[in-house]
């Protein structure tokens, strides 16, 4: 399952998606917004998505993660819209045989979401506001 | 040429809006890209801007069609 | 929270138990009974524990982790009692301020309770049972 | 000196019981171990043995008391 939503994301539900029988370990990374950046207390998050393309772009690490680990379950949930300190923005949840390539896999899928998928984060602060990591 | 180009992120407010008809020399993305340097330098100033068409990063040499789905893509900051 | 017990883990309880709001990222190992090993069909497995110690050991590998990571919270959850393939045996989750960390600090503390916190488990097969990794 | 000592896993197996008194000769925890390879030999099969002294895992020269909570740690297997 690959799913951007506007709603909460149901943990659990990421969770059992992401269930297999023959799975020895299940990993399962949970992204929350900071109340802090760089010393500056955050008000809120805007998160926006091509999501078509976010789609198909994750569809591609899993299948990248498929060629490099035995997945024997995946489910990825990533919110859009107005976050506040404290909510979940992302969930990724791996099943694999043995508990060590559950790690990897997690934690591949994570930072590749992270460095390709076309979804961008607006901080907004007291005094402020601006498009996370757009400018050096 | 005329191209359709939809937008996210701080390349929609440098572009001023979602979505912004282009009329531009050529028809390749790199003639796509040199118009957007001249006429939206801000945008020089990111850390990076990918073009994607029809789902798919595109290299400079892509050529384009005007009925494509073309989206600029600046520095992504999911999770 | 350092938790053993009979009754089904609540993995959603151990989740908001680790949260802590400076976090960025929370990682979660869910262990569960696979449903074969070494290619024999596993009945059930009884898992049992000496639990005052357990506990202990338990919370010095989070004491250790804790010298190495940033931990914002932890929750460890260890069932024992018979167990059918598919149910979760041990859920670890751990807070912290920046994702890569999360990742460390959970493998480090499910590696270290496994080598050496005092729980054991027997597998009961069709034609027999065998304490795991107790012959070599 | 009279020692209970408390057993798991396979080394409950191998002793028969829960709990078991023991008569052993000496004081030190390489005494036990001793007194335990001699009458149960099934535990030098085991990859690993170690003793817990109220609640620590002990050394060879280790002085145990009639008192101590004292318990043989199989090879374990959690998670």
């Amino acid at each position: 399952m690959i799913k951007i939503t506007e709603k909460p994301i149901d943990v659990q539900k990421v969770i059992e998606v992401a269930s297999a029988l023959g799975a020895g370990g299940l990993n399962v990374f949970i992204g929350t917004v900071r109340n802090t950046t760089k010393n500056k207390s955050v008000r809120w998050l805007e998160y926006e998505c091509y999501e078509g393309m976010a789609v198909v772009e994750i569809k591609k690490i899993v299948d990248e993660a498929s060629d490099r680990w035995n997945l024997l379950g995946h489910a990825i949930s990533h919110r859009v819209g107005t976050l506040k300190p404290g909510e979940i923005a992302v969930v990724v949840a791996v099943s694999t045989p043995h508990r060590k390539e559950s790690f990897e896999a997690c934690q591949f899928i994570v930072d590749e979401l992270k460095a390709k998928a076309p979804i961008w984060k607006k901080e907004v602060f007291e005094d402020g506001e601006q498009w996370v990591s757009a400018h050096p | 040429m005329k191209y359709k180009i939809k937008t996210f992120g701080i390349a929609r407010d440098i572009l001023g809006a979602k979505e912004v008809n282009l009329e531009v020399k050529g028809n390749q993305v790199a003639d796509l890209r040199k118009h957007l340097s001249t006429h939206y330098p801000a945008l020089n100033d990111l850390n990076s801007l990918l073009i994607a068409v029809n789902l798919s990063y595109a290299g400079d040499d892509i050529e384009l069609k005007e009925s494509d789905e073309i989206v600029l893509i600046p520095p992504v900051s999911g999770g």
